[in-house]
């Protein structure tokens, strides 16, 4: 993996970044709302929003407004909150990281069940544990984050009474309630991920067993264990790495609806209040900083696996 | 119902009536002091500057930080507030106001009738675009006359002038703030309200502690507050009964049922004028026709639309802007459904093969999709298509609020008839939403706010109501109750059908409330 | 194509996914006759009941039959989610065959726009598109098929690219044959069978995604019975009545369920390696 | 005879299919002793690798089995799960066909041949380690120190293959099986790789099963053979009577199918006559872009050169061989002909000058066909062979020539096809046919160059004779001139004229074949005949 390598993905997740913000902008340009209007309130009088409107340069042609825009972006300056009149930068920064704090658990969780489940199904390949996972995995990617989240809520917040339904209380403030508020978001969001990476690791794992050095470890004598743990794993994981950064795409795309639904004020939320409020200048940053996040877990994950896997010859 | 308390308005004796209700308010034993009170809303808290603030939540949170002239009390009279009392000349056209003395803002600057008038010429101002603009009343002009005396001239007579002072964004800033720029209040408060801003989260949670420097030296009896924002209005229910909360400031009908069976909780339940309505664009087809809007009228089946709206928790109406809870409400007929005189209205109207319409409603509250669903089957029979769309709230505000012709309102009860009226129904109206501008209603409001004899005044709005009833420039067909719940430790505290007001410095916590913060 | 069948038939996903989106296409096109009452019927004395022998799976807010509303959404929520696929599909099929036919830079460039424009979750693409052109079932169904587009593309690029590969393509071009005919004859038959295979499991995603967004207000609208819009409705009532919420939620899971099945059933068929 | 260390005796081996229960392996009866090399030869889907898997009691679950494979009197097929892990590896070694496949890519290969000792010979890891390096060393790999470290990927597959053996013998195994262990290599370090093997089998005097389906490579190797033929032993005994007398019709097939450079199918003396049909002048072909961070970075061209400054030329009617391990460029510049490669030099075809693929108009794309080497690659899955041939026809075919179906049937007869096999896809035909079809579209066009891409290297022994006589035949009839590359010299000596060998992308020699046998030679070509096992004597 030569440093060529590492500074064409660098490079790579610029470009991507110039495409979003382009598509971003350009959506967010064509919605249907007066920022002027959006910032003034319903009260405001035409000359106030003339004043407004020549102050944000709302008048420029679009592609001044985009260079400005994103000037002002390479300067780590997202514009003000139409809707709270604050730099959006801090909140969105703030904002992801209580999601990165969702996604964090949410990976652990996953890590934790799915690649054992996965390894269960492979080896016990056709039998009655590999359907019993198989199926679960099959519930666990059918099912949409807003049904999986309103149920948990409907037994384990309002029948059981066992976890605060929504809400969110930073752990730096209270620990323990924090944690409490976390466990309902962690198990929606973990859900999907363990089921699809569990019938990854299967699959994979399932694949690698049939392969001609596995069954020359097998013929060298070696027992079942030697061959699963020591011969078969490593190369069945492997991919995993790259399936889970791909995840993370699907991750962001979960916490909005599962932030939306817990009332976890972390960045998906931010961008449907955002979007629903018009609040441009929010929806911009939300959307470009999930999009870095992205492009970033992406690249760590290919380097991660270059390293790893020495067969690799990356340019 | 319980009828609520009736009383003399004239503002002469306003100053004693407010502290004979405070006496009156009084406890069996004197409130503790202290503790945390933890209040949970069901929105965010964007906007902090008191006169800007548009939403429930918000002006919660501006009650605790500023004050104006004077306050709404339960019963929608005015009570004293800065203003320890007040005179006004005999034809309403120009009031005097009295400040207490040694009033400070939070930053220890003292508040004068220079820092009343700045404020009132800021509402006044349009770029300021304070909805307290059109609220306040006919005010033509704002001037010091020392330290502590504000006079008021009036364009026109005004009898409710007290009241309308009292108006959710007439508080009172300092005049140094307003010379610098209001954007300083949106991220800080410098008021002279009980209590002091200590930590603000738009989207999460406000913290305020008391105002040592507050005029009442018994209030507020809380140490602190916490208002916590719950998007999630049965999450909202839920932490209440968890206890993690003390006090939900309103919450929707479907979870009040819960809330009464929850032990340890007070249901809080009060008749209100808060409706939700169906705004005619009467200016333009197919609405301008009065038969058009009688036929809707008559598909409403006001009972199960009070059943379908507020899941029972509500009182039906009749399209009138007032309801019981109102003082100068006239009680007339009900309207009941008819769907044959239904069709034949819209037909001699000329759609005798029905009419195709397409009604919006803002997704939130949610009662407003309720009620144009329940609408549209509603108004089936009788031939009327309705076709509902949905929008985000601020898609709505932007693109069909006051602009629209066929939409659902909601509407906080307001203080007065005249508050009501002309906020939404006079031509001259802030929200003319429905376009009726019907002189004689208009003048009927006029002539009843220019009279200061109760029974007058009384003739004058059953004869505006009337006109309402008649000719429908809204389907009022249904007002809300509020709702609302306490831990059984909250003490003191009383919820206002103003919906609006909070009233939060009479509040205290019983011996048996959890320590918190 | 029988052979398939058949072999779909013998592995449990498959024949399992073929009942299960048997029995959804029979709700599409019946539902509307096996439906007991008029969806939209109101009744204020039947608010909030639970299942009973006259309403089987009980009613909602306005005492409308849920079973029925169900029955006649079935059309909004599984057509719509299944044209969608296909929208999306066709987009990106062609994409990403020219980009594997051109190669080389062109191919380069067009990839990692696609790659750039796949880093914006499709729910969130799907969320401003839906705002951009405003809230219908149809819009949704526009952004839902754009936000596909980009992964079909990659995919079919992928295969694509397998087939550039083969001889057969090499023939083609050693005889001299034009590019419309090698693309269009020789390569785009041999890209199409996987490509119905990522779209087959592709709709189950699209019936998420279709139902999430009208959860969040931005698909269908009331009084719609799609059923992601009646899991979000029945979520205000879920202290009055916890049905309403739970047929609609088991119904979608029911739907990507089955195409999951049936997707990896044609999978395991057409690939021999199992 | 001694006492045998394997002994199967009335074997027989069924899968269970959909279809009920197919027959693998009937009646086998096979017994090696000390010291003994065993040749099992056999096409592919003779069962010969079944039986492998069968002695190493490594078979699928729809396996049913009957009779028995005994070592050293032992029976396997009784023999405990417990007691069989014990036996894989200890007394019974197996060396596999491609080393690139079956060594773990994610292990230090040092670490896959001390787990074999560590397990078997009880071993600590770091003697294991230690003796691992001799054992390396032993089998001639020249730095075992740092081979015990590399991974896979970093050693060639002769060394690969080199640790596999090691690793089979590691435990002094009583038998050790190889599978085709060549057959992946190319043809030098096959010819290292297999005395290498008879030089361990001489010292260990291990009794080997040889499986291969190449007979003069057994040939030479084996002390006795058996023949294998749709699972049934169709004949053995010693090398030297089973190959100068053979017994069974199909063993003689099969012997008289290996290529031999002795038994010309052409005759030799190429057409010397008039201008060459097509001339290759210093075509050099480059493969990759230049990486243009690459250089940005300084970094040296990446690039990777296919050809460099290859000039030949072929005569009309002749056929021209080109012969060169995998990587040397013959398929390159076959590409380049053909205009699959961009190219830099010049092609001069008929007086034309061709300098790029532009220049490759229809006529010249009608005269120079080719042929690949994968038939089942080579032909569109999802069109039925009439549409497969009737391509070159509409494309090529005057306007007067037809097209219909009777042209398709002459087209399938001329490769000895029947007409019926228009309306069938190719997966319905066997591997040879298919490669017929291929053949059919190549001639389709009444070419007067074919190039043909290693068209036999897919295909068995007997099928790739039958397929050779047609393409000999063809070549009579139409006069047409071949570019024949393969890397089976024996193949290349019995039909080229003249024979071009290719190293590394370069041409090093050219020469008529005739100079094969003694003549001044370039030293690879030299050693490229001396590593084919020259094909068993006396036969025929």
């Amino acid at each position: 993996m030569s440093p060529a390598y590492i500074l064409k993905r660098i490079l790579l997740i610029g470009y991507t970044l110039l495409v979003v913000s382009l598509i971003v902008f350009a959506i967010t340009q064509i919605l249907p709302a007066d920022a002027a209007v959006m910032m003034l309130g319903e009260n405001a009088t035409p000359d106030a929003l003339a004043a407004l409107r020549l102050k944000m340069g709302l008048n420029d042609p679009i592609w001044m407004q985009y260079l400005h825009w994103l000037a002002g972006v390479l300067r780590g300056d997202f514009g003000l909150s139409m809707r709270t009149g604050q730099p959006v930068a801090p909140a969105m920064l703030e904002a992801l990281g209580r999601s990165l704090l969702l996604a964090l658990f949410s990976i652990g969780l996953m890590l934790v069940l799915a690649i054992p489940l996965g390894i269960i199904a492979a080896v016990r390949r056709g039998r009655a544990a590999d359907l019993g996972v198989s199926f679960l995995s099959y519930v666990g990617v059918s099912l949409p984050e807003f049904v999986t989240a309103t149920l948990m809520v409907l037994v384990l917040a309002d029948w059981l009474q066992w976890l605060p339904a929504t809400g969110y209380v930073p752990l730096t403030e209270d620990p323990l309630r924090g944690l409490r508020h976390l466990v309902l978001p962690v198990l929606t969001v973990s859900m999907i991920l363990i089921a699809h990476v569990s019938r990854m690791v299967r699959s994979e794992l399932v694949d690698v067993l049939q392969s001609d050095y596995i069954r020359a470890a097998r013929l060298k004598g070696l027992s079942n264990r030697q061959v699963l743990f020591k011969h078969a794993l490593r190369n069945a994981l492997l991919p995993t790495i790259t399936i889970v950064a791909l995840d993370v795409g699907y991750l962001l795309g979960g916490v909005i609806v599962v932030e939306e639904i817990f009332a976890l004020p972390g960045i998906g939320r931010q961008l449907i209040v955002a979007i629903q409020a018009r609040d441009l200048p929010s929806i911009q940053a939300g959307a470009l900083i999930m999009a870095t996040t992205y492009a970033v877990a992406n690249f760590l994950a290919d380097v991660a696996y270059a390293w790893l896997d020495r067969r690799i010859q990356y340019d | 119902m319980p009828s609520i308390h009736r009383r003399d308005f004239l503002a002469a004796s306003a100053a004693l009536s407010g502290l004979a209700m405070s006496g009156l308010q009084a406890f069996a034993q004197t409130p503790r002091r202290g503790g945390t009170l933890r209040v949970s809303v069901d929105q965010a808290v964007s906007k902090l500057n008191p006169l800007v603030t548009r939403v429930n939540p918000e002006y919660l949170v501006a009650e605790l930080l500023y004050s104006g002239l004077t306050r709404l009390k339960v019963d929608m009279s005015a009570e004293p507030d800065l203003a320890e009392s007040w005179t006004n000349s005999a034809d309403l056209t120009e009031w005097t106001f009295v400040l207490r003395k040694g009033l400070t803002f939070h930053d220890g600057s003292p508040c004068t009738a220079a820092d009343v008038v700045a404020t009132f010429e800021a509402i006044l101002d349009a770029k300021t675009a304070s909805p307290a603009r059109q609220n306040v009343g006919p005010i033509a002009k704002v001037a010091a006359k020392d330290d502590n005396t504000v006079v008021f001239s009036l364009s026109a007579p005004f009898a409710d002038l007290p009241v309308t002072l009292a108006y959710t964004n007439a508080k009172i800033v300092p005049a140094a703030v307003i010379k610098g720029g209001l954007e300083k209040l949106d991220r800080q408060a410098i008021g002279t309200g009980p209590f002091k801003l200590v930590s603000f989260e738009p989207e999460r949670q406000i913290v305020v502690a008391r105002n040592e420097a507050y005029y009442d030296k018994a209030r507020p009896f809380l140490d602190k507050v916490e208002v916590v924002v719950f998007p999630d209005v049965s999450a909202e229910a839920s932490a209440l009964i968890a206890g993690d909360t003390d006090l939900i400031s309103t919450t929707p009908p479907t979870e009040f049922g819960r809330l009464q069976k929850a032990s340890g909780i007070k249901a809080l339940r009060v008749p209100s004028g808060q409706f939700c309505n169906v705004n005619f664009g009467c200016d333009q087809k197919p609405f301008n026709d009065i038969r058009v809007r009688q036929a809707l009228a008559l598909t409403v089946d006001r009972a199960a639309m009070v059943d379908f709206v507020t899941e029972g928790f509500g009182s039906p109406g009749n399209d009138t802007a007032l309801n019981p809870a109102y003082r100068f409400y006239a009680d007339l007929p009900a309207k009941q459904a008819d769907i044959a005189k239904a069709k034949a209205l819209l037909a001699e109207a000329g759609y005798p093969k029905g009419l195709e319409a397409t009604l919006i409603a803002s997704d939130r509250p949610g009662q407003r999709t309720q009620l144009a669903v329940a609408l549209r089957e509603m108004a089936k029979p009788a031939g009327f298509d309705i076709k509902v769309e949905t929008m985000p709230h601020a898609t709505y505000l932007d693109q069909v609020w006051k602009k629209g012709s066929f939409y659902v309102g909601f509407y906080n009860m307001q203080a007065t008839a005249d508050a009501i009226f002309s906020l939404l129904y006079t031509s001259n109206a802030a929200w003319n939403e429905t376009r009726w501008n019907n002189a004689a209603f208009d003048k009927l409001v006029f002539e009843a706010r220019a009279t200061a004899d109760e029974a007058k005044r009384r003739a004058l709005y059953a004869d505006a109501q009337k006109l309402m009833y008649a000719e429908v420039p809204s389907i009022i067909p249904a007002f809300f109750d509020l709702l609302a719940a306490r831990r059984e430790w909250v003490e003191g505290y009383q919820l206002h059908p103003r919906g609006a007001v909070f009233r939060l410095d009479h509040v205290s916590l019983g011996a048996n409330a959890p320590k918190r913060g | 194509m029988i052979e398939i069948l058949r072999r779909m038939l013998r592995s449990p996903q498959g024949a399992l996914g073929l009942v299960i989106v048997g029995f959804i296409l029979l709700v599409v096109t019946m539902g509307p006759w096996l439906a007991p009452y008029d969806p939209e019927k109101m009744a204020p004395l039947m608010r909030y009941k639970p299942p009973s022998a006259q309403f089987w799976l009980g009613t909602d807010q306005y005492g409308r039959d849920i079973l029925s509303r169900l029955l006649h959404g079935a059309r909004a929520t599984v057509v719509m989610a299944v044209v969608a696929t296909a929208l999306g599909t066709l987009v990106g099929a062609v994409i990403g065959t020219i980009s594997a036919f051109l190669g080389g830079r062109s191919d380069e460039a067009i990839m990692r726009t696609v790659d750039a424009i796949m880093s914006i979750p499709s729910l969130l693409l799907a969320l401003l598109i839906v705002n951009l052109l405003g809230k219908s079932s149809l819009n949704a169904l526009l952004a839902i098929a754009l936000a596909f587009a980009p992964g079909m593309a990659r995919v079919t690029r992928s295969v694509a690219l397998a087939v550039r590969k083969q001889d057969y393509v090499n023939a083609a071009i050693a005889r001299g044959e034009s590019a419309a005919f090698i693309v269009g004859r020789e390569m785009l038959p041999n890209v199409v069978a996987p490509i119905i295979v990522e779209m087959t499991i592709r709709v189950a995603f699209a019936v998420m995604l279709f139902a999430t967004l009208s959860f969040l207000g931005l698909g269908a609208q009331p009084p719609a019975s799609e059923w992601g819009l009646m899991v979000s409705e029945a979520r205000r009532f879920m202290h009055l009545s916890s049905w309403m919420i739970l047929w609609p939620s088991l119904a979608v899971a029911l739907v990507a369920i089955g195409f999951n099945l049936l997707g990896d059933g044609v999978r395991d068929a057409l690939n021999p390696r199992s | 005879m001694a006492t045998p260390i394997l002994d199967i005796a009335g074997y027989c081996l069924d899968y269970a299919t959909p279809a009920g229960f197919t027959r693998a392996l009937d009646d086998v009866a096979l017994s090696i002793a000390k010291g003994e090399v065993l040749g099992l030869v056999g096409e592919s889907g003779s069962g010969k690798t079944s039986l492998a898997w069968a002695i190493m009691r490594h078979l699928p679950k729809s396996a049913r089995e009957a009779g028995a494979i005994r070592l050293t009197g032992q029976d396997l097929l009784k023999a405990s799960e417990a007691e069989i892990e014990a036996i894989r590896g200890k007394r019974i070694g197996m060396v596999f066909q491609d080393p690139s496949t079956s060594l773990n890519p994610t292990l230090p290969l040092g670490e896959q041949l001390a787990e074999v000792l560590v397990r078997h010979r009880g071993l600590t890891r770091k003697q294991a380690w230690a003796e691992g390096e001799e054992r390396l060393a032993h089998v001639g790999l020249k730095i075992p120190k740092q081979m015990m470290r590399r991974y896979p990927h970093e050693a060639s597959g002769g060394e690969k293959q080199r640790v596999v053996i090691a690793t089979a013998f590691a435990c002094q195994p009583e038998c050790i099986i190889f599978d085709e262990p060549t057959t992946a290599l190319d043809v030098i370090t096959a010819r290292q790789i297999l005395d290498l093997f008879k030089e361990l089998q001489a010292e260990t005097g291990v009794a080997s099963l040889y499986i291969s389906h190449d007979l003069a490579l057994v040939s030479q190797i084996a002390t006795t053979v058996a023949v294998i033929h749709r699972g049934r032993i169709v004949e053995r005994g010693a090398v030297a009577d089973v190959f100068a007398r053979p017994q069974d019709a199909y063993t003689r097939k099969l012997l008289a199918a290996v290529p031999r450079p002795d038994h010309r199918l052409v005759e030799a003396a190429a057409p010397r006559s008039g201008e060459p049909l097509v001339e290759v002048e210093k075509v050099s072909v480059h493969y990759g872009r230049k990486p243009f961070l690459g250089r940005l970075l300084g970094r040296a061209n990446t690039q990777f050169t296919g050809n460099r400054e290859v000039s030949l030329a072929v005569m009309p009617g002749e056929i021209l061989g080109i012969v060169g391990e995998s990587g040397s460029g013959k398929s390159t510049l076959a590409k380049a002909m053909t205009g699959l490669n961009r190219f830099e030099g010049e092609i001069r075809f008929a007086g034309r000058r061709i300098t790029g693929l532009g220049d490759m108009d229809r006529a010249y794309r009608r005269d120079v066909q080719i042929i690949f080497q994968h038939p089942d690659s080579s032909l569109n899955p999802r069109q039925r062979i009439r549409e497969i041939l009737s391509r070159p026809l509409e494309l090529y075919g005057e306007p007067g020539a037809r097209k219909d179906a009777a042209a398709i049937g002459e087209l399938l007869e001329q490769v000895r096809l029947p007409a019926s096999y228009a309306d069938r896809y190719p997966h319905q035909l066997s591997g040879g046919e298919k490669q017929r079809v291929a053949i059919a579209r190549a001639f389709a066009s009444k070419p007067k160059l074919v190039i043909c891409d290693e068209i036999t290297s897919a295909l068995d022994v007997s099928v790739q004779a039958s397929v050779i006589e047609l393409l000999v035949d063809l070549q009579k009839r139409f006069g047409t001139a071949y570019l024949f590359i393969t890397h089976d010299l024996n193949l290349v000596r019995q039909i080229a004229h003249r024979v071009a060998v290719m190293y590394r992308g370069d041409l090093v020699d050219l020469v008529d074949v005739t100079a094969l046998s003694g003549g001044t030679l370039h030293p690879y070509t030299r050693s490229l005949l001396e590593a084919v096992p020259a094909p068993a004597t006396a036969a025929a």
